[in-house]
Order: structure tokens, then sequence, then C-alpha cells
């Protein structure tokens, strides 16, 4: 007898709220109740697994009465016996089943438990583990479950079987192979399958790329002891003939001519048949297609083997497929920087045809921003003849930030405050800004630079520089500088990887000499006076084929640089040249290989012969020669001339080789660096007196990390070839300082 | 400060109409069969549907050399290629 | 609640977990309001609490600046009760938390959100366009009409602005598409004005003069 | 091959009251290590006064049987192959056949260890090649039965089947029987296949695999079938024993029993040592069982072989620890054991057993090859126990 439900109650419930169980119910207030709907009721509330007993019942005035008997809930899990995995990890695999404190219990699915977890044991080559789970009943309708573990074991491989290799040998093959039958630590005595096929294909492509081009693996079979502990591997293979190149042609599109895919190819007729280096040699002609537009391009090879000569010819089938056009280009990840500041880096446009070359300079140019972290632009094809470009990167660090308040006998208290920004508000433009005040100095420096003052990449810097000292307070250094000045440059493009920058700066030079006898100085004074202000000229060209801001794996900098006083403008008149020369080299993966030597020169000229004893060149510490005191190179000056300050000189000459490897044992290390280096350089007279086996040179271990504060750089290092008098430092370390 | 002309990047825009491809075209196609021949229409009339232009400029002159400047496409209602005509055939080149 | 303090938190009830979180949310106390809505869930997964904790732990995720985790909970709560009176207010708050991932206090003064992180925007576009779809006549709607006016002016804004960027470079199909694509997806946006102006200048600069001069009548049509 | 013995489960303690059985040795030598699982494949040879040993190191021993001297003379001859020898060595009056685990069947010289052919299959021989008038039959680890030509070294025919993902190393070789060749597959399968051509004559299903993984899915035929009278026995591992019409391939009966090692027949009972370590004598006619010993459980009992005391018959059993014990056939009970251990306190798990008569040979892990007799004289009899035993 049907009726219509007036309302609904539930009765029995403890744990079990009336939306939950309202969610599973194919009933409404409303609705008529017909028998197949109360069936229905009782079915849908019985796969839901939390009752033991369901009846439906109907009150006075229709109202649905359901009567339930909650199960228990599990109040508490213990396992026992299990030290391969740790507990945890068993934790984690019972809550991906539900099973965790909480959640009603369910002996149906103990079966299922029991299954999953051995499962986890055979997974790591545990055969013969056993589980069995007992359950303890509690107070208040709860459960306690005991999981005891009997690990048993572990199977390891007795051996590996190698049946038909007649060329190579049985030790030559398992060398390559991941698995392994006796193994010092680690577990590549461990059978998984992953493992055995990674090593079936590598084993099919180290006979694919030595000639073997009918290579075949028959079978492979894997096979336990009785007692399920011991693992034997069998692979049976044939080798087939060994096979070199006979003619190679191609056919299809003409739209690249014959000699240059040749030279893409790599082939010639009578090398060793190498699948590798086809693979290789197809990919170069794919990009090349790429590169004019056609990004689907096909190239097929069909090679057929003629046995008793023992040789392929092979025909490069080319299948252009149609123009392709990129519609639109999104980013994503950009959380702070602005659209366009990532846009204008992009030398692929939208509605144009796609040019693989125009996304790889676009990516490289992203990454030597120095923005993010990672850059990568995803290619989603959106038709036949369309795709959609996502650059997605990951932002990072791009500032350092250093503010203080300080006290020292010396200058009293002291209040500092350091911001170099490179992405100021996400805007690409870049600021520095130092002000740091005390009784003795009060100096500020601010320096802004707008890398797109237009739009095709002209940069325009500007820069105010301030500092007084005031000797009386300062009454131990020798010598004090005041300095007030401007500087402007504009930076040129001169193609994809280089540019061209020129500019002014503008410099009043105060120097006050404190000690009555430091004779450098004074002989300054009294030839220039104490004040001097300087115009001069700055300009230089730059190459710059980084893959990356930061750490770059592979590309190449180099940078010729002078800055030299207009004659006229002043008596102070003299010049400096900066070279500079880096280039990196990837060697595996991990490991990237940095070699770079600078070589800095100045001198007077008019009525100056030599550099200002301030403006000379310095050299030791971070950022030059690591291992030695900071600009220790190139001697002091004696007591009897008034200083111990160093000497400093007129040409500095600097090399570096460098082994960078990421930091290991951690798995995200992309801003943090380990290096092995060794340095070299010196301090010289003037030019013609460098000399580089009079090189201080040390050797060490750097580290470098990129963090929200700044760039965070230290070392330690022994120094290998020094002279009586060097003062070296083995642990150094620097902050904000950009390497 | 100094003459020097800088760097500018190159750019393209437009579809690529080759004379290969406009000697398959022919009065009575769909725009279907129009679309995957040609390919994608970007130049389409933004209020009236049924008139294609196709163009193509760059600024690197060998890239691409015998593309057509502008091509223009008319439809009649029922979709289907009512009559066209190459305005220009030199693609135009864009002054850096 | 003097009496939790003795005893130990495994023997709480559910009352005393969800009195305890409730104190610490009805005074902002986020973080360990978040603790303790947790806890309750993790013991008492099933109850008339545990219903109320989802959207309460939602609220203090998205007040404490993790809108993820405050989407990841009502994600959760939607599923689990997919017919709970709540549910309006769950997809309201799931798109204020997806509307508050690219909010940065200096978008009121200088920073303009249109030319950052475009897909959570999206994301909190879909999310309001869902709440005013599934609940129409609740004033949960009506805030999100607000909001939605909001966010599709800062998409058409932001295309505006890439179209503005092409046309800069001489791109003039991709900044006239750009432009097109703000008049048909975003027609009655602050921009769509503007996108207009700029279809019929790319236009012209394409050569396109027919089509231009068409433009120009549509633009005073609707002046 | 070197291979360290993996680490054990520890061994249950064993039953008290069983008598030492009064075993001496005769003489002992040392051979290469055998790795464990491949020893299933190996077997020690015996044609009255000689018996060959093959190591899976490819050290192939030719030995006199029966003498109290020294080590020097108890070598006949010794040779060793580059393969590894995972089966064999067969024999008869044309010589030895040993498989190798590079693939090779190689017929081998009684007298002088010299190759006489050498017969590739291209892969591993997993069980001792089986002889009869004119060829060998072998079978290979990738499921192929293969008859070669025992003069000439040709392949006559293949009968090859589908290999599950993973199974039980070895597997017992096949059983001839008039024209018919009988074998337990790793599928679960029992075949008999025509002696003339290879081709199959009957399948029976004797397990179905269950389970998600490989391991569970495991339902190999391992151990030896045993043909009486027309009737053939086949146990599967995960599986069922069952007697089976020869002719036919129908099921006389079947019951559930799961085990892989070698059980034996002793006037019409079947004595197995099963998975779950208990000893059991089933009735070879209805399949019912007879009597249980779960005296052996956690000490892994191995094969069951039926050695002579005299004119009775006892039941040996070696376990997993290197003990052998005696079993009487009436009713199970433990007639006495006997410990190889404590001899060289290193043997520790036996591999291979050769029974001739009171002379009993045991090949074990460490490559110990040893030579024991038995004193049937004063073997604790049968009968004398039955009544006193509680």
């Amino acid at each position: 007898d049907d009726f219509v439900i007036s309302d609904i109650q539930v009765q029995g419930t403890e744990r079990i709220g009336f939306e939950t169980l309202n969610t599973y119910l194919p009933v409404r207030v409303g609705e008529t109740l017909t028998l197949g709907l109360e069936q229905e009721s009782i079915r849908a509330l019985f796969r839901t697994g939390f009752f033991n007993d369901i009846a439906l019942f109907r009150g006075d005035n229709n109202e649905l009465i359901i009567q339930v008997v909650e199960r228990p809930s599990i109040a508490d899990i213990v396992i026992k016996g299990n030290r391969l995995i740790k507990t945890d990890d068993l934790t984690k695999a019972l809550t991906g089943l539900g099973i965790t404190q909480g959640k009603i219990f369910n002996p149906v699915e103990m079966e299922r438990v029991i299954l999953d977890l051995r499962r986890q044991y055979h997974n790591q080559g545990y055969y013969a583990a056993q589980v069995q789970i007992s359950v303890e009943d509690l107070p208040r309708n709860r459960v306690a479950l005991n999981i005891d573990i009997t690990e048993g074991a572990p199977a390891s491989i007795e051996r590996i079987s190698l049946v038909g290799n007649n060329t190579y040998t049985d030790n030559r093959l398992k060398g390559q192979m991941l698995l392994k039958e006796v193994v010092v630590f680690g577990s590549a005595d461990k059978y998984s399958r992953p493992k055995l096929q990674a090593d079936l294909e590598t084993l099919r492509s180290f006979y694919l790329d030595r000639g073997f081009a009918e290579f075949d693996i028959n079978s492979s079979q894997v096979a336990l002891s009785e007692d399920l502990t011991e693992v034997y591997i069998s692979v049976n293979m044939t080798e087939g003939p060994q096979y070199r190149l006979d003619q190679l042609t191609f056919s299809g599109s003409g739209r690249i001519p014959e000699a240059e895919l040749l030279e893409l190819l790599n082939l010639e007729a009578g090398e060793l048949f190498s699948r590798s280096r086809i693979i290789a040699g197809i990919n170069a002609i794919r990009d090349r297609f790429s590169d004019i537009g056609f990004a689907f391009a096909d190239v097929d090879p069909r090679i057929d083997l003629n046995q008793d000569e023992q040789l392929a010819t092979i025909n490069f089938v080319l299948d252009e497929g149609s123009h392709v056009y990129v519609r639109r280009i999104e980013i994503e990840g950009n959380t702070r920087t602005r659209d366009h500041v990532l846009r204008r880096e992009m030398r692929q446009f939208e509605k144009a045809p796609y040019s693989l070359q125009a996304v790889r300079q676009s990516t490289s140019r992203l990454n030597r921003l120095g923005y993010f972290s990672s850059v990568n632009v995803d290619t989603r094809r959106v038709a036949d003849d369309e795709v959609d470009l996502v650059i997605q990167v990951e932002e990072q660090p791009t500032g350092s930030f250093t503010a203080g308040i300080g006290f020292s006998q010396l200058d009293g208290i002291s209040f500092n405050l350091g911001i170099a920004e490179k992405n100021l508000l996400g805007s690409g433009n870049e600021l520095e800004l130092s002000i740091n005040s005390s009784v003795a100095i009060q100096s500020a420096d601010i320096g802004f630079t707008n890398p797109y003052f237009t739009k095709d990449g002209v940069s325009l810097s500007t820069g105010v520089f301030y500092s007084k000292v005031n000797a009386s307070e300062l009454n131990i250094t020798d010598y004090t500088l005041d300095r007030l000045g401007a500087r402007i440059s504009v930076g040129y493009p001169t193609s994809e990887l280089t540019r061209l920058n020129m500019g002014l700066r503008i410099e009043e030079v105060g120097v006050n000499c404190n000690t009555s006898n430091f004779v450098d100085c004074n002989n300054f004074v009294d030839d220039f006076g104490k004040t001097n202000a300087v115009l001069s000229l700055t300009g230089g060209w730059r190459y710059d084929s980084r893959n990356s801001f930061f750490f770059p794996t592979e590309g190449h900098r180099a940078s010729v640089s002078a800055q030299a006083a207009i004659p006229g403008t002043s008596d102070v008149t003299f010049y400096k040249v900066f070279l500079d020369e880096a280039w990196w080299t990837r060697i595996n993966d991990d490991f990237t290989l940095k070699l770079s030597a600078s070589l800095a020169f100045g001198e007077g000229y008019g009525d100056l012969n030599r550099l200002p004893f301030y403006e000379r060149f310095f050299a030791g510490g971070i950022g030059s020669v690591r291992g030695f005191e900071p600009n220790s190179l190139g001697g002091f000056y004696t007591p009897d001339e008034g200083s111990n300050r160093p000497r400093g000189g007129d040409a500095r000459a600097i090399t570096t080789a460098e082994l960078v490897f990421p930091m290991p044992l951690i798995e995200d290390s992309s801003n943090i660096r380990l290096s092995w280096f060794v340095d070299g350089g010196n301090i010289y007279a003037n030019l013609d007196d460098v000399d580089p086996s009079a090189f201080r040179i040390a050797t060490g271990l750097g580290f470098s990390w990129i963090t929200p504060v700044g760039p965070l750089a230290f070392s330690f290092s022994r120094p290998i070839k020094t002279e009586k008098g060097d003062k070296t430092q083995s642990f150094q370390f620097s902050l904000g300082v950009p390497f | 400060c100094g003459g020097i002309k800088p760097f500018k990047a190159p750019i393209a825009q437009g579809v690529v109409i080759e004379q290969a491809m406009l000697e398959e075209l022919q009065v009575g196609l769909s725009q279907q069969q129009v679309r995957s021949l040609l390919g994608p229409n970007y130049g389409q009339h933004p209020f009236r549907p049924n008139v294609w232009d196709y163009t193509y400029s760059n600024s690197n002159r060998n890239l691409h050399p015998d593309a057509a400047g502008r091509l223009q496409l008319i439809f009649d209602d029922q979709g289907f290629l009512e009559s066209w005509q190459v305005i220009e055939t030199e693609s135009r080149k864009i002054k850096l | 609640c003097s009496n939790l303090i003795q005893k130990p938190e495994s023997q709480w009830t559910v009352e005393e977990f969800y009195d305890r979180a409730k104190s610490e949310f009805d005074n902002g106390q986020w973080k360990s309001a978040i603790e303790f809505y947790e806890k309750l869930k993790a013991n008492f997964p099933y109850g008339d609490y545990a219903e109320q904790a989802y959207l309460e732990l939602a609220y203090a995720y998205y007040r404490y600046d993790e809108p993820l985790s405050a989407i990841r909970e009502l994600d959760e709560f939607i599923r689990l009760y997919p017919r709970h009176p709540q549910l309006p207010y769950a997809y309201f708050l799931k798109a204020l938390s997806a509307d508050s991932i690219n909010r940065s206090w200096l978008d009121r003064f200088i920073t303009d959100p249109a030319n950052r992180d475009i897909q959570s925007t999206q994301q909190a576009l879909r999310a309001y366009q869902e709440v005013i779809q599934r609940f129409p006549n609740t004033d949960y709607a009506i805030a999100a009409q607000q909001r939605l006016v909001i966010i599709t002016n800062r998409l058409a804004r932001r295309d505006l602005q890439v179209a503005q960027f092409y046309y800069e470079r001489q791109a003039y199909l991709a900044a006239a598409t750009r432009a097109q694509r703000v008049i048909e997806e975003f027609p009655n946006s602050q921009s769509s004005r503007d996108a207009l102006v700029m279809l019929r200048k790319a236009h012209q600069k394409m050569g396109l003069d027919e089509t231009a001069v068409d433009i120009q009548q549509v633009i005073e049509l609707n002046r | 091959c070197s291979s360290t013995p993996t680490t054990l489960p520890e061994p249950s303690p064993l039953v008290p009251g069983i008598p030492s059985a009064p075993v001496t040795l005769d003489w002992r030598l040392n051979l290469d290590l055998v790795s464990q699982a491949d020893g299933r494949g190996l077997a020690i040879n015996l044609d009255g006064e000689r018996a060959y040993v093959a190591a899976s190191s490819g050290l192939l021993t030719a030995l006199v049987v029966s003498n109290q001297s020294r080590y020097s003379d108890q070598v006949l001859w010794q040779a060793r192959f580059e393969a590894p020898l995972i089966s064999g060595p067969a024999h008869d009056s044309s010589g030895l056949y040993l498989g190798t685990a590079k693939g090779d069947l190689l017929h081998i010289h009684a007298e002088t260890g010299r190759i006489i052919w050498q017969a590739r299959v291209n892969s591993e021989i997993v069980a001792t090649p089986v002889l009869t008038n004119d060829r060998v039959i072998v079978r290979t680890n990738d499921g192929r039965v293969i008859a070669i030509n025992k003069l000439t070294g040709e392949t006559i025919w293949v009968a090859s089947a589908q290999m599950p993902n993973l199974f039980l190393r070895g597997g017992a070789p096949v059983l001839v029987e008039g024209n018919q060749v009988f074998i337990g597959r790793e599928n679960g399968f029992v075949e008999a296949l025509s002696l003339q051509n290879g081709e199959t004559i009957w399948q029976a299903r004797l397990a179905i695999p269950s389970g998600r993984t490989d391991l569970e899915r495991m339902v190999d035929i391992q151990a030896q079938l045993i043909y009486d009278q027309g009737r053939l026995f086949a146990l599967a591992y995960n599986g069922r024993l069952a007697a089976i019409n020869a002719q036919t391939g129908n099921f006389i009966w079947t019951r559930p029993l799961s085990g892989a090692k070698d059980f034996s027949l002793h006037n019409n009972q079947l004595i197995i040592a099963s998975d779950d370590q208990i000893v059991r004598a089933i009735d070879a006619s209805s399949g019912t069982e007879i009597w249980n010993q779960s005296g052996l459980v956690g000490r892994l009992p191995g094969h069951v072989n039926e050695v002579a005391i005299g004119d009775e018959a006892a039941m040996l059993i070696v376990d997993g620890f290197g003990y052998l014990h005696w079993l009487s056939p009436l009713d199970g009970r433990l007639l006495a054991r006997y410990d190889h251990i404590d001899h060289l306190q290193r043997g520790r798990q036996i591999l291979a057993t050769a029974i001739d008569g009171e002379r009993y040979f045991i090949l074990d892990r460490n490559g110990q090859l040893v030579s024991y007799l038995l004193d049937t004289g004063n073997f604790p009899m049968l009968n004398e126990q039955a009544d006193t035993n509680e």
C-alpha cells in the first residue's frame, strides 16, 4: 500500500548525520513510496557499508521512519612486524582503502585489505610475506584492528641468463642493465617489472645502434625458486646480421634542397646502421621543417635490408603536412610579472606562421631575464594547422633587500637600507637603491634601468650617487673620499644576441688625506688639489647566448667596455678598459663546466700618467679570486708610505674554471648549486707587467643559493699557489652580490 | 646619441597563400573546403562573415617570397564560394 | 569550557571539538580554528557536525588567505552532500576563493590585475557563472552578478591591452583578432567601444579600407 | 656462480623421541657451489658403479660409487664447460646428456667427458633430459618441448606453449610411457603429446589462475607426474591433485591440494608433502585421505622418495634445514631422522638426493656431495615400533 512521504526521520544513528544518509536515499519528501522504491532504498543504504541492519516503517501521518543499526567505527589501528615498509607508509595505503581511524568498520573489506597490504610487499620483492588481521571489540560500538605482518626474506636476483648473444659477452651486456645479479648496496638485485622492461629496451637499442638492424628479443622469462626468495631472469635473443648503410634517398616534399637534407641527416653510406643516429637525423630534418612553418612535418624512414650483402638502404619519405599557424599566445603562472614583460621577449607572434626557431629563441630569452626558476612553452594543437602557445612560468625571487639599524663605538648609531630589485613590481624595470647614514658616513646610491625604453629593446639607465665622509669622526683610516655624481647610459640591441651601450658619467671627487704621512694621497692632493670634477664617456659591446640567467648550462657571454674621461674637462683624466669572457657547456645532466677570464686595465693621460690611487683595481675574495682576503692581491702599502691598505694596481687579470652541479640528496635544487672551482688571478702595476705565471691560485667548494632576501654565496677554499705575504682566507661569504 | 639603427626582431603576420593553392581554388567550394585548402581564415570580415581576406606581410623578405599579399573571397548565403581575386600579388613588406 | 583542558584530545566528543573550533573561528583565530576543524573531520567524519565543519573550515582557509585549500574543502563538501541546503553558499565561497588567488593589496593604487595570472581570473569567472546558473534566485546570485561584471571588464581590458601591444609592434592581424574577441565575448564591457576603435585602426593599417569603413559605421551606430 | 644462502625463516622444533637413523658417512667430495633452485634441475645419475654429478658452475664430475679410499681415486674424470650446467646429467649406454643456461644440449662421452655433439635450442634447458631408444626429449624455459635425435643432435619435433608472466623455476622432466609423452605445464595444464610427432593428444586443466598480481596467479604443475596402470597422477601449485585417465585425459578423481614438491606412489597410496607442510597419504583409486602427518610443519618438507629398508619400504623426506626423515608408509609415523648438518656444520640446504639400495647420495647448497651408508640391519623396524608408539 503505497503512500506519499510527508517527512523522513532516522532512528538509531550515532555517528552518521542525516545529510550523509539523505545523499544516498533514492526517495524524497513528497514522492509516493512504492514497494519497488522501498527495496531500492534498503539496497542503497546497505551499499553505503555503514549499517548492519536497516528497517523502514510508515509513521502515523505518513512519515518514512528509517531504523538502522550502525556498524562499529574503527578506533585504533595497530601494525606489528613491519621492518621494510614504514608504519606510516602502510597507514597511507590503508587510508587509500578508506580504512582510517573514525571510519566505519566493514568486515567484508578485510579480505581486500590483506590482499592490498601483501601486494605492497610483493611490489618490493618480498614475495613470501604474510598478513593477518584480528579485530578486537571496544566499548561504545568501536573496534581496534591488529595487523601483524611476517615479512620473510626479500627475493633477490640469483641469475640473469642471456641466450643467443654471440657477438657481445654476457658481462658486456649485463653491464648495461639496471638489474644486477650481485650488488654491494642498493636494490639493483631486486626484481621489478618496469626495470626489466627498461633493460630489454636497453639491450634492443644497444644492438640496434651497432648495426644489428634485425635484432629481436624472442622472449623473456621471470621465474621464482619454490621458497619465493630467488628470482631467475632469462632473455632469449636472435642477433641477426650486422648491417652497414648503403644509399640514402629522399622522396615527398622538395621544399628543402637535398644537399641540405643530407647534411642535416649526418649519415654516410658505409657506416654501421644505427637506430639512434637515424632518429637524430630525422629530428634534425623535422626541426628544419618546423623552422619554416611546417610544425607537424613527418619524416618516415623506409628501410630495406639486403641480407646477403648486409647492406641497408633507406628512403626517407618527407611529408611536410600543412603550414602551421599560431592562433593565440597565453601566459600562465605570472602571479607578479606583467603580461607584456613576457610577451615582449617572444620572437613568435599571434596570427603568424609557427617557427620552432622563434619559440626556442623566445624560451632562452625568457630564461635570460632571471625572473623565473622555470620557463616552459607548451605547444597545444587546436586544429590540423593551428597551435596555441602557453608560456608556463614559475616565478622566483628577483632581488635582495637589506635593512638595518646598527651601533658601533666608531661611528655611533647607523641606519642602512638596501634594495636591489630586477623586476620592480613585475614591471620588468630594475631599481638599485642603497642609503646609509651614520655619524661619520652618509651615502646614497639610486639607480633605475628600463630595459625596454623603446618597444624594440633600447634600454635607458640613469643613476645618482652621493657619499660624504666626515673624517674627524673616523680617526683610524688614512684617507676618505667624498663623491657626488650622476650617470646615464643607453643600450642598443645590434643583433639577436649582441648589444651596444654608450653613456655619460659626471663625478666630483673630494680627496681628504687624514693622516699627514700617506705619501700617495699627499702627492695627489699637491698635484691636483682636493676636489676634481670629471666628465667621462662610457661605452661597451656585449654578446650573450646563455640559456638561463642564474645557472646557465649552455652558452657564452663576452663583453668589452671602456670608460674614459673627456680631455679638457678636468686635470684628472684617465681611462679604464674591461674585457670579460665566460663560457658554459653541459657535461651531463647534472654537471656543467664554466670557464671564464677577465682583464681590466687603465692609465692616466695628459698630466696624469697612472690611475689615481683611489681608482686602482683590486682583486681577492668572492667575485674575483676566492681563497684570498678581499682586495688583498697585489701587495700592501709599506708603513713608511703611511698606510697599510692594499696597494691595488692599474691592471687586473682573473681566470676561473668551475664544475657546477645541483645540491645532491634534495629533490628541488632549482635555485641551489654547488661547484668545485679553481680561481686564479693577480693585480699588476700596469698592463705590460701582466704575466700569468705570477697568478695566485686557489681551489675549493662553492655554494650559491637564490634566497628571497637575495643571492647568497659562500665558499671553502684552499690556496694552491701563493707567495709569502699573501693573506689567504678559507671561508668567505657574500649576500646580495649577484653572482 | 649615435645614429646606429638598433636591431629589430623579424615579424610576420597572416597566412601564406602559394601559387599551388590558387590553382586548386575554384568557385563552388564550401567554406570548409576553402579553409582546409588555404589555411585558417584570420582575415574574416568582423561583421560580414561571408567576406574573407587572406593577407600576408613580413619584415624578412627571404621568408616565403612568393606568398600573395592579399586574396579576397566572397561566399554566397549558403556558404559556397561565389568569387575570389588576388588583390595584391606581392606580400607587403613591414618596415621595422 | 574549562573541563576540556584535563581530558586528552583523543577522548574529546564531537561537541567538544566543535565548540573549541567555533570559539577560535568566532574571534578570528583562523590558524587554530583550521587545526581543530581538521581534527573534528578526522575523528568524526560522518556526523552532522562534520557537514558544518567543512563550510566553516573553508571560510577559515579563505580568510587565512589559502584560497586553494578553501576550494579543496568546498569541492569535497559538494561531492559528499549534493543535496545540502547550504550548497549555494558553498559554490559562492568557492567563487570568492578563486577570485582572491590573484588579489594583491597594490591593485588599488598602482598595479592592474588585468595583466597578471589570467588563469585564476578565468577560474573565478566560471565559478561565478556556476553560482548564477545553479541558484538563480538567491542573493548569492546577485552578489556573483556584480563580481562577474568586474571580472569580465578585467578580461576585456586584458585582451585590449594585448591588442594594443601587438598594434604598437605592427602585428595588425593579431591586434584586430584580439580586439574582435573583446567585442564577441565581452560585448557590454567597458572596453568594447575602445576595442571597436582598435579594430578599425588595425584594418586601416592592413589596407582593408572597406572593412574599416564598415566598422566605423558600427562605431557610430552605438555611440 | 657463488651464491650466499638466503635468510630462511626459523625452523620449528623437531618432534621429540624419534631415534637417529644408523647412518655412517662413506665419503665426501667438494664440488662447486650450486644455486638453490637450479639444484632442482640437477640429478645425481647412477649406473651401477658410477655416479655423474653436474654443478651450475659448469663442472661435470664422474666418480666411483662405492669406494672407501681417499679422494684421488674417487673421481674418474672432471670436465668444465663455460656455460652453467642447470639440468641433467641423463645417462644411458650412448653417454651423458646435459642442458646449459646458454640454451645448448650437450651429448658427452661417458668415459672421457668429451663433447660428442652440441645442439642449440635457444632457451635454457630447465629439466633433466629424458632418453628413449632413438631420441632425447628436453623442456626449455620458454615453454617448448623438443625431441632431438640421439645420434645427430638434430631436432625431430617441437611442441610449444604460452608461458605465464611469473612461474616457478625449473620443472619436472617429461614422462614417457609407450607412445605418449606426458608433461605438466607452468600454466596449470597436463598435456599428452605423441612421442612420434609431438602432436597434442589431450589436455587437462588442473588449476585456473586467480588474483590480480602475477604472484597470486601462479599455477605451475611443478611436481613430477607419476604413471601407474593407465592412470596419471599430477599435482598443481595453487590448484588440485588429480588422477587422470592416461588415454583420454578425463579426470578419474580430483581433490583440492596445493603443492610443488615431488610425491611418490606406494602400494596404491600417494604420499605428498603439500604447501601447508603436512605430509598426507591419499588413496590412488578414490582420492580419499588415509593418514596425515603434521610433525614436519614449519620444517619445509621437500620431495618424497620411496626407499628400501631390507625387504620393507619406508618414505624418505628431506626438509629445508638439512634433516632426512624416514616415515612409515602404513600410518605416516616418523620412524627415524638424520641430521646431515652436524657432519659439515655448514650444509644447510639439501638440493638433490639419489638412493641406491643402502647408499644415499646428498648434494647440498655448499657444493658438498656426500655418500652415506644406511645400516638397514638395525633400522628401527616398522612393525615392532607400531604398537608401542603413543
